[in-house]
């Protein structure tokens, strides 16, 4: 009935066309209120900036991109586990918040001594930071999931006596998979920008870097068009990474819950 | 009111009401903008008539920008990022240059024994090194065995390990180093032949074309106000300290020691603090073009900075010294 | 005995003389004194409750709507902690007389199959895949699921198909203590009446304890040896009746007589205690 | 029954043993594998650098607090009428999610020029940073409920021809209540971060100073201590709204859902 | 008639002379041919299904469970769309025949009171609150539900209490069409006579197109002028029966031999075609 072309071309139209009104935008702005290249680069020149460097942002963002997946990656684990953990008592919950929450405040720049004498500099080092920037998105969702069980369905599990670890496998977390979903949606994001803050105190010399060097040099010298440009493959991955964890957990809720 | 209030703005002597104006800072309040500072708290800025208001910094500020499109009247920045925002079209002039040598540095351990660049050899260096600065050094020496990693922004790194060099500001990080019981050599920049003006104050050139003597006004209280700061900089790191807490007024003291021989130096006397040469200029902008930091033919070095507004009995009579237009 | 007796726990028990004992596992008895139970937001669902449950019977309960009939199950279930008198489900330990429980909503759970669903209480006590594929596989049958609805997941199924899912998930266990809080509501009359006659046949031959609600009152006076008969909520037993046909009991005995007169009894007795 | 002190005892016991615990890692930690005063200051060090200076570091607190706490109002605000929209159509959550996703991956150094100049320094600059950071978790998890509605509930709307605007107000927003519920318990944390964050870069200069000016300097000049203490207030402060959405979000869950 | 006569559109009506036309409102004729519905997944769930409804006729349906009652009920409320056949619910605007409908599963707000719930259609249909409380508090009353009942939250709501709420909340807006899935399923016996009364009182006064399905084929036989039995799945119509008895339809009604002798006619049938 449909032509698969066309499905894919209607999937991409919306967004085009909203990007091309946006840029459209963006134009007149910088032309008609006079903001200058270096405030605000014309869209026209920040594309200029990314294509004439295409390889180097590309390679960049790859680097970047690894690390972020690696953190986002590692959150998903130790977020789901700490959340089991979270959902087994009020206590365990109270008690451990706060560690969690002191992880997702604590600045980066105040803790990058430690990490880099643990860790040392590198690829290592910027996997963790994205992993602590992007582990409580997970945690606090999971743990609401878990927690939001069916209580009748609760009820069958307790008619069998079964032991908490068997209630957390075979229903608070099936039930929490929706919360997981939308907590690692938000995590994708947190990811990708983890790992460029990480490498902003953490990361690479200047001999392989990736967005977060390109990001920090651009703006020491003030290059607005290349800076703009590292920030837009950085959306990029930010959407490549949330896409797929979109996609994926969309599957699985259409699979298993038959919801969007 | 601690007794440290600078002097209030009064009307001048032709009884005007003072002028407004505001002084962007490019970081926290330190010994590098002591001269301004002093010339407020001794109430050189009142005596011109002006009102100043110095708003602190602090990391990326974007002193320049907002210079440029004229948020605020003056700015404190460095040179070069003076002309790299000239080349990004920000149209910039820098009216006086107090600190004649760059202070930054290149901290070595005391016990590694370096005492020159060019024993730099098998270290983790800590440094921006997208900055300018650092790419010269990067094209100037070997770097034999050298790791090159951001700058952690704090000099724990460097005191846990001994096998590491680190960027710093000669009045600053050398001391906070001592303080915690380790010896930092410094190594300047300068001495690679990378020197550009620090803490040099910009206008717009429109604020120039339109306030001439507003900026007259203000250049010369600067400069007095340097000129003080460097003889007896007590009161005014007292109140330096006030606007930024964390800064001690024993780290302050040291760096109005450390401040002093790089504004005073050869060719540079005390009487003519505050000038700057074509020649420097040229220099810096051919270094940025080495280090790609902008492109040949994006900025003239000579309309990046006037001497007009110094006093003109203590310079040498290169340029066309005119009063400016009346605004 | 008058619909108006008050029931004690020491009353003989109702037992047909003709019930196949060969079989005979041994089921809990139950007995209840002055139960009560008032939520938590005030409300008294029910209120001195008493009974004595062989072991083995089979015990209907009916009464109106909201009169606390689920509550009174889940309280024999262990799911709820009585806030009054006491309640002995004749068992030292959970483990020894575990209830199969069919509830009244059927909640399955939304990943798993049929087959998951039902394979669940095996999973729960710890029964492989292996052994329990044909146990599920008759139970389905049994409920009248083909092999196709097996695959399906609960959002595919009609009311009635997850109703059977519900009720075959309790039977896979082969439970000595039943709780069905009203199994069949949603059934259509054929498939009901075959549901009774296999539910007559499934008890005899395993003779666990039931306790068994529904709103049919031929249904309850079909299946079981006594019916008891709740009061508006707070619920209290106001009546009970013993049946004293014998086993099995086969489709004729609808239309007999003696059917036709003790149901009229108890829903004379359902209506005047419901006004 | 039970005595109300000994409920707020037993409420603080748990997380208090656990904090004692972690304390006498921490100090084992700092003398035994003796982990220089820079890198990890004892905390007994941290404790005396805070209580000196406790006028100072609540009256930073404060303010970082209530920007933190504007960021966090904001986006929640902005946040669930932004998935309001985007619950509208695949097509406009295809088109703007890209956009969402652009100002969670954006590096604040980046865009800091941008706020000072159009906003200038100071707390509504911090307010927006802290917008920015705190605002995707609420958008995706408020979309994700908004999409999760029970079908059966949407058909008996579809039967009455209920608007868009009918059966978002009445039956998609209340059944994402538990979402934004926990998309709120994210960003409360990273409000507080991004208005730390925000603090560095667009915050008040120095003379009247938030957490963020506290530990950029303490970090800047090896206070290690004094930086502790600061990132102990921030994560208080994480705590402390965290603690508010908590119990806000459980009062509502409990009383609309009777879930915990 | 036979029962393996398949019902054309062209059939006559069956109306009883002996309704109260007076107050009569226009109410929509539903014709349907070959209608089919296959879902996405490629299961048939009904299948070649033609009837015809005349306006203000009340139509029962009878079949198997998991034969397409519900799915073709949806049909016929506009919630899925035939994928063969035609389907004519007489209707040129939706506002004009709005049908009201009682799911199978009683749904419910569940941050909404039982008032709250029962009032959502009116709101719905953009009525304030003011004009809405005296209708409310009477269709809760029609279903047995206590002014007490009527602050509670569904959570605390037994079964059979779920079931009358989302009864009281399709009769609230006096529909012209009215769509049952078996309302009566999980009700005590009581209420459930009492509420097939009401019920039929209801459609005399205000004569709504009827289409009820229900699992007791007596209850079908009580309420309708016509019963449909459907074939298992895919769901076609087997069989119909006229409904000769008069209205009003008293209780005395299920006592008599031409009742019984109907009543036995269908289940006859039903069993047939579910064999
Ligand atoms: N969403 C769906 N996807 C696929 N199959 C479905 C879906 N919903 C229902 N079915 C199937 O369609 C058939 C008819 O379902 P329907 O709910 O109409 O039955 P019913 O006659 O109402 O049964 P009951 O009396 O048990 O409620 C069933 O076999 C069911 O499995
Ligand atoms: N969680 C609860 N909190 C407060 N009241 C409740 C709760 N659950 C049930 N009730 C009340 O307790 C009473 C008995 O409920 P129960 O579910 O036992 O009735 P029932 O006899 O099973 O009714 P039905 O035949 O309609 O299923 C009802 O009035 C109900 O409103
Ligand atoms: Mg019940
Ligand atoms: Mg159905």
């Amino acid at each position: 009935m449909r032509h698969p072309l066309r499905g894919l071309l209607s999937v991409l139209m919306p967004p085009l066309l909203l990007l091309l009104l946006v840029l459209a935008v963006w134009h007149t702005l910088t032309v008609a209120l006079e903001i200058e290249s270096f405030l605000l680069p014309a869209p026209l020149d920040v594309v200029r900036a990314g294509w004439g460097d295409a390889a180097l942002f590309l390679k960049a963002g790859f680097r970047t991109g690894a690390a972020a997946v690696g953190g986002f990656l590692a959150s998903l684990i130790v977020g789901c586990v700490a959340a089991c953990l979270f959902a087994q008592s009020v206590w365990i919950r109270r008690s451990c918040y706060p560690y969690a929450i002191f992880l997702q405040t604590v600045p980066i720049v105040a803790i990058a001594p430690l990490i880099v004498v643990w860790c040392g500099y590198g690829m290592q080092s910027v996997i963790l930071v994205s992993f602590i920037v992007s582990l409580f998105p997970i945690i606090t969702s999971a743990t609401t999931g878990l927690l939001s069980v069916d209580p009748d369905l609760l009820d069958l599990f307790r008619l069998y006596d079964a032991r908490r670890l068997t209630v957390l496998w075979k229903l608070r977390l099936p039930s929490a998979v929706p919360y997981i979903v939308s907590g690692a949606r938000t995590s994708s994001g947190l990811a990708v920008i983890g790992a460029i803050v990480g490498e902003f105190f953490t990361g690479y010399g200047s001999s392989s870097y990736g967005l977060g060097y390109l990001i920090m040099q651009s703006s020491t010298l003030l290059k607005t068009d290349r800076l703009f440009a590292a920030v837009f493959v950085s959306t990029l991955l930010g959407l490549a990474v949330f896409g797929a964890v979109s996609s994926i957990g969309t599957a699985i809720l259409r699979h298993w819950y038959g919801t969007e | 009111g601690t007794g440290n209030e600078p002097a209030g703005p009064s009307a001048d002597a032709e009884g005007n009401a003072p002028i407004k104006v505001r002084l962007a800072l490019n970081w926290y309040p330190e010994a590098e903008h002591g001269g301004y500072y002093a010339a407020l708290v001794n109430g050189y800025y009142a005596d011109e008539g002006l009102d100043v208001e110095i708003i602190p910094g602090g990391p990326n500020s974007p002193v320049i920008q907002r210079v440029a499109r004229g948020d605020v009247e003056f700015g404190i920045e460095n040179a070069d990022r003076v002309l790299v925002g000239r080349a990004q079209g920000a149209d910039i002039v820098t009216v006086m240059a107090p600190i004649q040598t760059n202070p930054q540095c290149l901290m070595v351990h005391a016990e590694s024994g370096i005492e020159s660049f060019e024993e730099l050899k098998d270290l983790t260096l800590m440094m921006s090194s997208g900055a300018p600065w650092a790419i010269y050094l990067q094209k100037q020496l070997p770097l034999e065995g050298c790791e090159i990693v951001p700058n952690p922004g704090s000099v724990a790194q460097f005191l846990a390990n001994k096998e590491t060099a680190q960027q710093g500001y000669v009045f600053s990080e050398p001391y906070v180093v001592r303080e915690k019981g380790g010896e930092a050599r410094p190594l300047m920049i300068a001495d690679l032949g990378y020197n550009p003006y620090t803490s040099v104050l910009i206008v717009s050139s429109k604020q120039i074309e339109q306030n001439a003597e507003v900026v007259q006004k203000m250049v010369r209280a600067s400069v007095r106000g340097w000129k003080a700061y460097l003889e007896s900089p007590e009161e005014t790191n007292r109140y330096i300290h006030e606007q930024n807490p964390e800064m001690s007024v024993d780290i302050l003291a040291f760096g109005a020691d450390q401040v002093r021989p790089l504004c005073i130096t050869a060719e540079v006397p005390l009487d003519r603090l505050g000038t700057m040469t074509a020649d420097r200029w040229q220099t810096m902008a051919d270094q940025l073009i080495e280090v790609d930091a902008i492109e040949a033919g994006q900025v003239t070095p000579s309309e990046a900075f006037t001497l007009e507004f110094l006093d003109p009995v203590a310079e040498p009579s290169t340029g066309e010294a005119s009063t400016g237009t009346d605004p | 005995m008058s619909p108006t007796s008050e029931p004690t726990a020491d009353e003989p028990q109702h037992r047909s003389p003709d019930v196949d004992h060969t079989n005979l596992t041994s089921a809990p008895e139950l007995t209840a004194a002055d139960l009560g139970l008032t939520f938590e937001g005030g409300h008294r669902a029910i209120e001195e409750v008493g009974f004595r449950i062989a072991p083995g019977e089979f015990v209907s309960i009916v009464g109106p709507s909201g009169c606390g009939k689920s509550t009174l199950l889940r309280l024999v279930a262990g799911l709820l902690t009585p806030t009054a008198g006491t309640l002995d489900v004749g068992a030292t330990s959970r483990d020894e007389h575990r209830p199969a429980f069919v509830f009244q909503d059927p909640r399955l759970l939304p990943w798993r199959s049929v087959t998951g669903n039902v394979r669940l209480p095996l999973e729960l006590l710890g029964q492989t895949s292996a052994e329990t594929a044909a146990t599920i596989a008759s139970a389905l049958e049994l409920v009248g699921l083909t092999g196709e609805d097996a695959t399906k997941s609960p959002r595919m199924l009609s009311g009635g198909m997850r109703m059977r899912v519900s009720l075959a998930r309790a039977l896979v266990t082969e439970p000595t203590l039943f709780l069905l809080d009203e199994p069949f509501g949603a059934l259509d009359d054929i498939i009901r009446q075959r549901l009774n006659e296999d539910l007559v046949a499934i008890w005899q031959q395993r003779r666990p304890t039931t306790l068994f609600v529904t709103h049919n009152v031929s249904e309850a006076v079909f299946l079981s040896q006594r019916v008891l008969v709740m009061t508006p909520g707070p619920g209290r037993i106001a009546a009970e009746f013993a049946v004293p046909f014998e086993f099995p009991r086969r489709p004729g005995l609808r239309a007999e007589t003696r059917f036709a007169e003790l149901t009229g009894e108890v829903s004379a007795t359902l209506r005047e205690v419901s006004a």
